[in-house]
C-alpha cells in the first residue's frame, strides 16, 4: 500500500476495518439468506417475481433507513421520519386533487408531477429544517426533538385532512409507484440513485466529514472551525428530504396519502440502521451497510410468509438476526485475541472527554 | 458582586442538578395556562386522574433511569412488562387457580427479571451495544409471547386481580363525578422512594452513575462492571414486569398487544426529566416531573375544548415547547455556571 | 364497468383455469392474526375450507399496519393462489398492490372496503351508515330520544369507523332532533385505555352527558371502566360496536347497554364463497343466496357495482349474549 | 513487594511492551521514564490489572499470577494516578476520592457524610483547595489532577503509581505532591513515579528505570543520571535544549495587534503586537488570565472590550467562526476534549479544520489533494503510527498533540495560538515540536506559545509576556529571556 495511493475519506477511521469487517458480514448474511431460502422453496422465493417484489418493498423502508442512518452520525436520531412521508405525500395529494390532476394526461401530467413533488419535498425540507433548528439552535436532545414533531407533524397531517385518505394522482405520479423497467420498479430505481447520491455527499463531500466528527466529538468539531450548527440543520434537512422521498414512494405506491402509513416502520428503520453498522452514538456508519441491511431483512421477511411462517415467527427471526450478527461480532473480535479491543460504541470517551454540546457563546 | 454570586447558586439549586426546577416551573405554566382557558380544569378529578395515567409509566420510567443513568438503553420493557402481566393471567388461567394479588406480582417480577437478565447477559457478557440488544430482544419476547404464550384478548381476570382493579385509595364525590384515587399510588410512590435511595445511597446506586459517567473508570475503580450490568437489566425488568401486572390490573383486562410501541414516550419523559441519554445524569424527581408533564399534556385536551381532529397537532405543539423550554432552561444554567466559575478564578 | 352490479359473469380472469376445488388455493389477508375477531373469522375460513375442499388458510401480519399488510399481499402474489380474500386496514394503501394481484390473475375479494377499486367483488355485513344509524336508533331508545352523546373512533383515519358514527348522526338529526353529539368523534387509538381516559374527561366536561357510541371494539369496554368508576351505569347509555368476549363483563353489570357486531365467521365464509363462485364462473349479483346466515340475499351497493350489503349486523344485549361464544 | 518479570503486551501492530522487568521494594521512589510510546503506561495498567499481559509474570506480595484484575490490585493495596485521571465526569469530588474503598471494602450502602468526612480528609492532609461538592466535570484540568491524587490516597497504598500526576499543577501543589510522597516512602509505601518533566524526575525518585520500545534500557540509581544522560537514555540520541529563537523580521508590519482587550472576571486592559515569523510567549500562574487570552483570540470566550488586527484588517471575534475565519489557528491544552476525535483517525483528525479548502471546482472533496496533505504532515511532522488509518486513540500523547498541530498547519494560519503545547510530551518530541513552530514561524506566522513550561518558553520565545491578575505584568524580551528571569516576573 503506498501512502499516497490511500485515499483519506475512504480509508477513515478504524473504522474502515471495523466497517469493511461488518459490512462483509452482512453480504455473507444476506446471501445466506438468498440461498437458504431459495432451496426451502424452490421456485417461488427465487423466482423474478418475488425479486420485483422484494424491489418493490425495499425502497420505502430502505429511504427511511438512510435517514436514520445520516442522524445517527452526528450522534441523534430523526423519530418524525414517518410522520415527514406522510406530509409530502399529502402535499402533493393535496396538490393533485386541487388541480383536478386525476384527469391529467401526457406532458401536462408530467409537468404537473414534478411540480407537486418538488412542493411536496419542500415541505418535508422544511419540517426537517424545523428539526434542526430545534436540535442545532434551541439546544434540544434530538430524541425529545423529533419525538415532538413527530406527533407535530402527525397531529397537523390528521387535522389538515380530518383523517381521511386523500386521491386522485394521475398515472405519470402513480408510475414512480408501480412501473418498472426491464422488470425492475421505478421505485427501486429512484432508490439506488438517492443512496448513491448520498453516498457521495457522506464521502466525497466536506459536509460527510464533517457530520461524522460532529457526532464523533461536538466540542473538537467546533475548536476545529466545523459550525456545528449548520452542520446538525444540514443532517436534519437532509433525512427529512430522504423521508419525503420515501413519502413520494409510498403515495405512488399506495395511489393515496394518509396521515396513518407506516408508523411500523420507525422502528424497523432503526433496526435496519443499526445493523448496517451504524453507530447510534455517532460518528460511523455507511450507505452500503444500511442498503445490505434493508434488503437482507425484506428476503428474510419474504421468505418466511412464503413458508407460511406466522408473522411473530419472523418477529422472532429478526430480532434473534440482530442479536446473532453481534454477537458473532464479539466473539470475533474475542478471538482475534490479543489484538486491541476496538472501542465499544458505549464507552463513554475517557473522563476528561465531557461529550457536551460546546459551550457557544452568543 | 458577592450577593450576585450567592444569587447565581440560589438559583442553581432552585433548578436542581438535573434542571428539575425548571421542569416544575413548566408544569405550573401548563396547568396555570390551562386552568384560564378552563377553570373546570383545575379540580382534585383532574389531578387524580393525571396521577392515574402516569402510574403504569411513572414505574416504567423509573427502570428506564436507571438503565439510562447507567449510560445505556433499552427499548425492550415495555414488551417485557406485557409479556409479564399478560403471561401471569395466562398462568392463572391454564393452571386454573387464583395467585391472588401477591402471588401474582410474584410471577410477573419473576418473569420480567428473568427477560431483563437475557438482556442483561447479553449485553455484559459480550460487551455489546445496549440499544441494538434490546431493539433485539424486544422483537424475541414480542414474537415468543404472541406464538407461543398467546395473542387472545383477556376480558376475565383472576378474582384479586380483577377486585383490586377498582379498589380506590379513596373517593371525593364532585357533583355528578367521583373523583377517584386507585390505590396503585401507594406502590408507586413507595418504588419511587425506594429507587431514589438505591441510586443515591447504596453502592450499587453509585455505581450505576459511576457507570454511566464513564465505564472503563468504573472498571479500573474496582466496581464489578459485568455485575453491575447484569442487575441493572434485571432491575429494569423487574420494574418492567411490576409495571405489566399493574397495567392489566388497571385496564382490566390482559391484550398482548397493548404497551408495545410506548418505549419512545417512555424514554422521552425521561430524558425531559433532566437524564442524559449520554448516561450519568438522572434523578427519580425529575423522572416523574417528566412523565406528570407528558400526562398533563396529553391528557387535557378534551377540557381544553380542542376539537377532535386537532388533538394530536396540540399534543405536538405542546411536547415540542415543553422540551425546548426545557432546553432552554438548562443551557442558561451552564451559562450561569460559567459566570460562577470565572469569578471564582479570580478571586 | 358493470353497471348491471353483477359481478362474475365473464368467467375467472386470468383465461379459463376452470380448476377443480381441491387445485384452488384461497388465502384471506386479516387486519392483523391472533386476535380473538379474525381467530373467529379463521373458524369461518377453516369451516368453508372443510366444506368444500378447497384449500383455504388465513394470514395476516402482526400488528394492524396497512405497510404490514401491503408486504404481506406482495409476497402472496409470488406464490399466485387463486384467490385471496382482503380485510383491509387501509383500502387506498392496498390499491396499487391489489391491481398487481389481479394482473397476476389472482381473484381479490374484500371485505370492510367498500370503495375498493381493484377487487372482483366486495361483500360488507350490512350498508355502514344503515348500521351506524341502528346503533344510535339503540342508543336513543335507551336515553329517551333525547340528550347529549359523544362518539369514539378506533382512528380519524379508519374510515368505516367514520360512518358508522356519521351514519348514526345523520340519524339522529333526521329522527331525534333532542339528540346532540357534543363534540366531534374522539380517538381511542384502538386503545382502551385512550378510550377510559377520553370519556372520563368528557365526563368531567360534559355533566350533562347521557350516551356514548362507540367503533373500535374495546372502546365500550373503556367508556364502561369510566362510566362505572363515576358511578353512572344507570344514568349513561353505553353502546357500539365490540364482540363478546371484550363486552360480556359490562353487558353482565350493566355498565354497557348493548353491542352491535356481525359475525366473522359469517364474513370470511362469505368472502371465499363469493371467491369460489367467481372462481367457478358464476355470478353474483343483487339478490344472491349465499346460503350462510346474514348473506342469503345479498344487495348491490347504490355507488359502487361490485360492493354487496348482506343484512347481518347482530345486536346483543345481557339477554341474549351467551349465544355468542366468541 | 511488587515484581513483574518478563511482561509483554501487543496492540495489533504495535509491540507496547516486550519482556520486561521491574522491581519495586517498600519504601522505593522508582522513576519510570521514556518517550511518549514507549509502554509505561501499559505497564502501569497492567501491574494494576486494568490490562492483560500476553506474557509474563505478575508478582505481588509473594504470589507470582500471570494476569489480575483491578479489584484484586486494589484489595492489595495498589493504588493507580492514571495518566487520564479515570475519573467519574459526572460524580462530586467527595464520591470521587472515597468511593472506591467502599467497594474494595464491599460495603454495600453509601453515608454520604461519612463519605465527605472522608473525602475532606485526604483533601486536607495534601493541604490543596477542592470544592467537594462539585462535579469533577466543573473542574479545570489541574483540579481534576488533584482530584485524581487525592483518591489514590484515600486509601493506605502498599503501591503507589503515579502517571504523569504533575502535567496540570503549578509549583506550589508539586511541591505538596512531593512532600506527600516523601511521608508515604517514609511510612515505607512504594511509589512508582512517571514524568516527562526531568528535572522532577532527578528530585523526587530514587531510582530511575529507562524504557525505550517497550523494552527497559537503562536502570539505576538516580544519582548516576543528569538530565543530558536521562534524555540520551531516553531517546537514543542527544537531546537539544538551548535557546534558539530564529531571527525574524522585527519591522515588519504585524500580523497579529491586540489592543485593550478585557473580559471581566478574566484579563483586562491586554495589549500586544506579533510580527511574522516571531514567537511570542505568554506565561503567568494557574488562574492569572493566561488561558482566558488565549481561548478570547480563538473567540472560545470572546473579549468584551478592544480590538483585534490580524494582517492590518480589524476583526470582531465574536466566535470561533470569526477567528477562524480570520485567520487565527489554536491548539487547545485539553487536546482529549478539544482538540481530538479520539475514535477516528489520523486522517480525518488532520484535515477535520481545512475540509472547505480541499474542494475541487464540483464542490466535492479534492480527494487527491487531501490525501497529498495527510500524507505531507503525516511525514513532515513524523508522527508515528503504522498507517493515517490508525486511529487517534492509539497514538501516544507526543503523537496526539503533532496531529492537532497538523490540523491547523494544514489551514496555514496567519496566526498560531497555542496553550500548553507540550504537556505531557516527551523531551525528544517537546523538542521536534517546539522545532516544527520555528519552521512554521519561519513561514511567516505568527506565533504565541501559552505555557508555564519556563525551559520551553526560553528555548523557542523571541518575546515572553508575563500576565498577572489579569494584566500584562512585565514583557521580557531579546536576550532577557531567560529562566531566571521569568521566575522572577512569576513570583515578585
Ligand atoms: N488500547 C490500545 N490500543 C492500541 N494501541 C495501544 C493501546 N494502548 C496503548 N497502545 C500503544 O502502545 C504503545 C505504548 O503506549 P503507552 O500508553 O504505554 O505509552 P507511554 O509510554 O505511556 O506514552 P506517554 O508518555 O505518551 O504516556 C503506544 O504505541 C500506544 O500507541
Ligand atoms: N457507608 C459508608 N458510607 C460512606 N463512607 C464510609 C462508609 N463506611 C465507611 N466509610 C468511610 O470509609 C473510610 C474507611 O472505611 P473503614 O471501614 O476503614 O472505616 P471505619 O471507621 O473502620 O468504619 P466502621 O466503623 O463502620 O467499620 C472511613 O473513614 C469512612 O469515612
Ligand atoms: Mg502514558
Ligand atoms: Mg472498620
Amino acid at each position: 500500500m503506498t501512502m499516497t495511493g490511500l485515499d483519506a475519506t475512504t480509508r477513515r477511521v478504524v473504522g474502515v476495518l471495523q466497517e469493511r469487517r461488518s459490512l462483509s458480514r452482512l453480504l455473507a448474511l444476506a446471501l445466506a439468506v438468498l440461498i437458504g431460502f431459495s432451496v426451502l422453496s424452490p421456485g417461488v422465493f427465487s423466482s423474478v417475481i418475488n425479486f420485483q417484489t422484494i424491489a418493490f418493498t425495499v425502497p420505502e423502508i430502505g429511504l427511511l433507513s438512510l435517514a436514520i442512518m445520516v442522524a445517527m452520525l452526528t450522534g441523534g436520531i430523526d423519530l418524525s421520519i414517518v410522520s415527514i412521508a406522510n406530509l409530502t405525500a399529502l402535499t402533493t395529494a393535496t396538490l393533485f386533487v386541487a388541480a383536478g390532476g386525476a384527469e391529467a394526461t401526457g406532458g401536462h401530467a408530467v409537468l404537473l408531477t414534478v411540480l407537486f413533488v418538488a412542493a411536496g419535498l419542500l415541505v418535508a425540507l422544511l419540517a426537517g429544517l424545523f428539526n434542526g433548528f430545534l436540535v442545532a439552535v434551541v439546544g434540544v436532545t434530538p430524541i425529545l426533538a423529533t419525538l415532538g414533531t413527530m406527533q407535530l407533524y402527525n397531529g397537523i397531517a390528521v387535522a389538515w385532512t380530518g383523517g381521511e385518505a386523500l386521491y386522485g394522482m394521475p398515472d405519470a405520479f402513480l408510475a414512480i409507484g408501480i412501473n418498472t423497467v426491464a422488470l425492475i420498479p421505478i421505485s427501486f430505481v429512484t432508490f439506488v440513485l438517492v443512496a448513491v447520491a448520498l453516498a457521495v455527499l457522506l464521502d466525497r463531500s466536506p459536509l460527510g466529514t464533517k457530520l461524522r466528527l460532529v457526532g464523533a466529538n461536538p466540542t473538537a468539531a467546533r475548536f476545529s472551525g466545523i459550525r456545528n450548527r449548520r452542520v446538525l440543520l444540514t443532517t436534519y434537512v437532509v433525512t427529512g428530504l430522504l423521508a419525503g422521498i420515501a413519502g413520494v414512494l409510498i403515495a405512488s405506491r399506495a395511489a393515496s396519502a394518509s396521515p396513518d402509513y407506516g408508523a411500523s416502520y420507525l422502528l424497523l428503520a432503526i433496526v435496519v440502521a443499526v445493523l448496517g453498522g451504524t453507530n447510534p452514538y455517532g460518528g460511523f456508519g455507511t450507505v452500503l451497510g444500511v442498503v445490505l441491511a434493508a434488503v437482507t431483512l425484506e428476503m428474510v421477511s419474504s421468505g418466511f410468509n412464503i413458508m407460511r411462517l406466522s408473522p411473530f415467527e419472523y418477529t422472532i427471526a429478526q430480532g434473534l438476526i440482530l442479536v446473532a450478527v453481534m454477537v458473532l461480532d464479539a466473539v470475533h473480535r474475542r478471538r482475534r485475541g490479543r489484538a486491541a479491543p476496538p472501542p465499544r460504541p458505549e464507552d463513554p470517551a475517557p473522563s476528561g472527554v465531557v461529550k457536551e454540546e460546546m459551550r457557544e457563546p452568543g | 458582586m458577592n450577593t450576585g454570586r450567592k444569587n447565581a447558586a440560589w438559583v442553581n439549586r432552585l433548578r436542581g442538578r438535573n434542571n428539575e426546577g425548571v421542569l416544575a416551573l413548566t408544569i405550573l405554566v401548563v396547568v396555570a395556562l390551562m386552568t384560564v382557558v378552563n377553570p373546570d380544569f383545575f379540580t382534585v378529578s383532574t389531578l387524580f386522574s393525571i396521577l392515574r395515567n402516569s402510574l403504569v409509566e411513572t414505574v416504567f420510567a423509573l427502570g428506564v433511569l436507571i438503565v439510562i443513568v447507567s449510560g445505556g438503553i433499552d427499548v425492550s420493557f415495555p414488551v417485557i412488562g406485557i409479556f409479564a402481566g399478560y403471561t401471569t393471567i395466562v398462568i392463572a388461567q391454564s393452571g386454573g387457580f387464583d395467585p391472588g394479588v401477591l402471588g401474582a406480582l410474584l410471577i410477573a417480577v419473576v418473569i420480567g427479571s428473568l427477560l431483563g437478565l437475557v438482556n442483561g447477559g447479553l449485553i455484559a457478557r459480550f460487551g455489546l451495544p445496549t440499544l441494538i440488544v434490546t431493539l433485539g430482544t424486544q422483537g424475541i419476547f414480542r414474537g415468543v409471547l404472541l406464538a407461543y404464550i398467546g395473542s387472545r384478548y383477556i376480558a376475565e381476570l383472576p378474582a384479586g386481580i380483577a377486585q383490586l382493579s377498582t379498589t380506590d385509595l379513596f373517593v371525593v364525590q364532585q357533583g355528578q363525578v367521583a373523583a377517584r384515587l386507585h390505590v396503585f399510588v401507594v406502590p408507586v410512590v413507595l418504588l419511587c422512594l425506594a429507587v431514589h435511595w438505591l441510586l443515591q445511597r447504596t453502592v450499587f446506586g453509585r455505581g450505576v452513575y459511576a457507570l454511566g459517567g464513564d465505564a472503563e473508570s468504573a472498571r479500573r475503580a474496582g466496581f464489578p462492571v459485568v455485575r453491575l450490568q447484569l442487575a441493572i437489566y434485571a432491575l429494569v425488568g423487574l420494574l418492567a414486569g411490576i409495571a405489566g401486572i399493574m397495567h392489566v390490573t388497571l385496564s382490566r383486562n390482559a391484550n398482548p398487544y397493548e404497551l408495545a410501541g410506548t418505549e419512545l414516550d417512555i424514554i422521552a419523559a425521561v430524558v425531559l426529566g433532566g437524564a442524559s441519554i449520554l448516561g450519568g445524569r438522572g434523578s427519580v424527581l425529575g423522572t416523574v416531573l417528566g412523565v406528570v408533564l407528558i400526562a398533563v399534556i396529553k391528557n387535557s385536551l378534551i377540557l381544553m375544548g380542542v376539537p377532535g381532529t386537532w388533538q394530536r397537532a396540540a399534543v405536538g405543539v405542546l411536547l415540542v415547547a415543553g422540551v425546548s423550554i426545557q432546553a432552554l432552561g438548562a443551557r442558561r444554567k451552564a451559562a450561569g455556571r460559567r459566570a460562577v466559575e470565572l469569578e471564582e478564578a479570580r478571586a | 364497468a358493470c353497471g348491471s352490479g353483477t359481478v362474475g359473469q365473464s368467467g375467472p380472469p386470468g383465461g379459463d383455469r376452470n380448476l377443480a376445488p381441491e387445485d384452488m388455493r384461497f388465502v384471506n389477508v386479516v387486519k392483523l392474526v391472533g386476535v380473538g375477531w379474525f381467530d373467529r373469522m379463521e373458524q369461518g375460513v377453516q369451516e368453508f375450507a372443510a366444506g368444500t375442499g378447497i384449500d383455504a388458510t388465513q394470514t395476516g401480519a402482526d400488528d394492524a399496519s396497512p405497510e404490514k399488510q401491503v408486504k404481506v399481499i406482495q409476497d402472496l402474489i409470488a406464490q399466485r393462489p387463486t384467490a385471496i380474500g382482503v380485510v383491509p386496514n387501509s383500502p387506498e394503501a392496498l390499491e396499487a398492490t391489489l391491481e398487481r394481484a389481479r394482473d397476476q390473475g389472482i381473484l381479490v375479494v374484500t371485505h370492510e372496503a367498500s370503495n375498493q377499486e381493484n377487487v372482483d367483488a366486495d361483500v360488507e355485513a350490512f350498508d355502514n351508515r344503515a348500521y351506524g344509524a341502528q346503533i344510535v336508533e339503540g342508543l336513543a331508545s335507551c336515553m329517551g330520544g333525547s340528550g347529549q352523546y359523544a362518539a369514539f373512533v378506533g382512528n380519524l383515519t379508519a374510515e368505516t369507523h367514520m360512518e358508522w358514527v356519521e351514519g348514526g348522526l345523520e340519524h339522529a338529526r333526521a329522527n331525534h332532533p333532542g339528540m346532540q353529539r357534543v363534540v366531534d368523534p374522539i380517538e381511542s387509538k384502538e386503545d382502551e385505555s385512550v378510550a377510559y381516559e377520553r370519556a372520563k374527561e368528557l365526563l368531567a366536561t360534559y355533566p350533562d352527558l347521557k350516551g356514548f357510541q362507540g367503533s373500535a371494539g374495546t372502546d365500550v369496554a373503556g367508556i364502561a371502566r369510566a362510566v362505572q368508576e363515576a358511578g353512572l351505569t344507570d344514568q349513561v347509555c353505553v353502546m357500539g360496536t365490540s364482540i363478546p368476549s371484550v363486552a360480556r363483563k359490562y353487558l353482565e353489570d350493566g355498565s354497557i347497554d348493548k353491542i352491535f357486531f356481525w359475525d366473522p365467521a359469517q364474513a370470511g365464509k362469505a368472502m371465499m364463497t363469493i371467491a369460489q363462485r367467481l372462481a367457478s364462473g358464476e355470478p353474483v349479483e343483487q339478490g344472491t343466496n349465499l346460503g350462510i346466515p346474514g348473506y342469503e340475499s345479498l344487495t348491490v351497493s347504490p355507488t359502487n357495482p361490485k360492493a354487496f350489503y348482506g343484512d347481518a349486523a347482530i345486536e346483543v344485549d345481557r339477554s341474549n349474549i351467551d349465544a355468542y361464544p366468541f | 513487594m511488587l515484581a513483574a518479570r518478563g511482561i509483554s503486551r501487543r496492540f495489533g501492530g504495535v509491540q507496547a511492551l516486550d519482556g520486561v522487568s521491574l522491581d519495586i521494594r517498600a519504601g522505593d521512589v522508582r522513576c519510570l521514564a521514556g518517550e511518549n510510546g514507549c509502554g509505561k503506561s501499559t505497564l502501569i495498567k497492567i501491574l494494576s490489572g486494568v490490562e492483560v499481559p500476553d506474557a509474563g509474570e505478575i508478582e505481588i506480595g509473594g504470589t507470582t499470577r500471570s494476569r489480575m484484575n483491578p479489584a484484586d490490585a486494589l484489595r492489595a493495596g495498589i493504588q493507580v494516578i492514571y495518566q487520564d485521571f479515570s475519573l467519574f465526569p459526572n460524580l462530586t469530588v467527595a464520591e470521587n476520592i472515597a468511593l472506591a474503598p467502599l467497594i474494595a471494602n464491599r460495603r454495600k450502602l453509601v453515608d454520604p457524610r461519612r463519605l465527605r468526612a472522608r473525602a475532606a480528609a485526604v483533601v486536607a492532609e495534601l493541604g490543596v483547595r477542592l470544592d467537594l461538592d462539585a462535579t469533577v466535570e466543573e473542574l479545570t484540568v489541574a483540579d481534576r489532577q488533584l482530584t485524581a491524587i487525592c483518591r489514590a490516597l484515600a486509601e493506605e497504598a502498599r503501591v503507589l503509581f503515579m502517571d504523569e500526576p504533575t502535567t496540570a499543577l503549578t509549583q506550589r501543589e508539586v511541591r505538596a505532591l512531593f512532600r506527600v510522597v516523601e511521608t508515604l516512602r517514609e511510612r515505607g509505601v512504594a511509589t512508582v513515579f512517571v514524568s516527562h518533566k526531568l528535572d522532577e524526575v532527578l528530585e523526587i525518585s530514587r531510582h530511575v528505570t529507562v524504557m525505550r520500545n517497550g523494552a527497559v534500557v537503562a536502570s539505576g540509581r538516580v544519582e548516576e543520571f543528569d538530565r543530558n544522560s536521562l534524555g540520551r537514555a531516553m531517546t537514543g540520541r542527544d537531546v537539544r535544549d538551548q535557546r534558539d529563537a530564529p531571527p525574524f523580521d522585527e519591522t515588519a508590519r504585524p500580523v497579529l495587534r491586540v489592543e485593550g482587550l478585557g473580559l471581566d472576571g478574566a484579563f483586562e486592559d491586554v495589549s500586544f503586537d506579533v510580527a511574522p515569523g516571531e514567537i511570542l510567549g505568554i506565561t503567568g500562574l494557574l488562574g492569572s488570565g493566561r488561558s482566558e487570552i488565549a481561548e478570547a483570540l480563538f473567540g472560545v470566550t470572546p473579549a468584551q472590550r478592544g480590538r483585534v488586527e490580524v494582517g492590518g484588517a480589524q476583526v470582531a471575534i465574536r466566535g470561533i467562526d470569526d477567528a477562524v475565519a480570520a485567520g487565527i489557528g489554536y491548539v487547545p491544552s485539553d487536546r482529549l476534549t478539544e482538540g481530538l476525535f479520539l475514535e477516528q483517525s489520523i486522517a480525518d483528525n488532520v484535515v477535520a479544520g481545512s475540509l472547505d479548502l480541499h474542494r475541487s471546482r464540483s464542490g466535492l472533496l479534492d480527494r487527491a489533494r487531501l490525501a497529498r496533505t495527510i500524507d505531507t504532515f503525516f511525514a513532515a511532522l513524523r508522527i508515528k503510527a503504522p498507517s493515517v488509518a490508525a486511529p487517534i486513540r492509539s497514538l501516544s500523547g507526543g503523537n496526539q498533540q503533532r496531529v492537532v498541530l497538523a490540523k491547523w498547519l494544514a489551514r496555514a494560519p496567519r496566526v498560531l495560538v497555542l496553550n500548553s503545547p507540550t504537556v505531557g510530551v516527551d523531551v525528544g518530541s517537546k523538542e521536534e515540536i517546539l522545532d516544527i513552530l520555528r519552521r512554521e514561524a519561519g513561514t511567516g506566522t505568527g506565533v504565541i506559545v501559552v505555557s508555564d513550561d519556563i525551559p520551553e518558553l526560553v528555548s523557542v520565545c523571541h518575546r515572553v509576556l508575563v500576565v498577572r491578575r489579569g494584566r500584562i505584568h512585565e514583557v521580557i524580551d531579546g536576550e532577557r529571556v531567560t529562566e531566571d528571569s521569568i521566575l522572577e516576573g512569576l513570583s515578585s
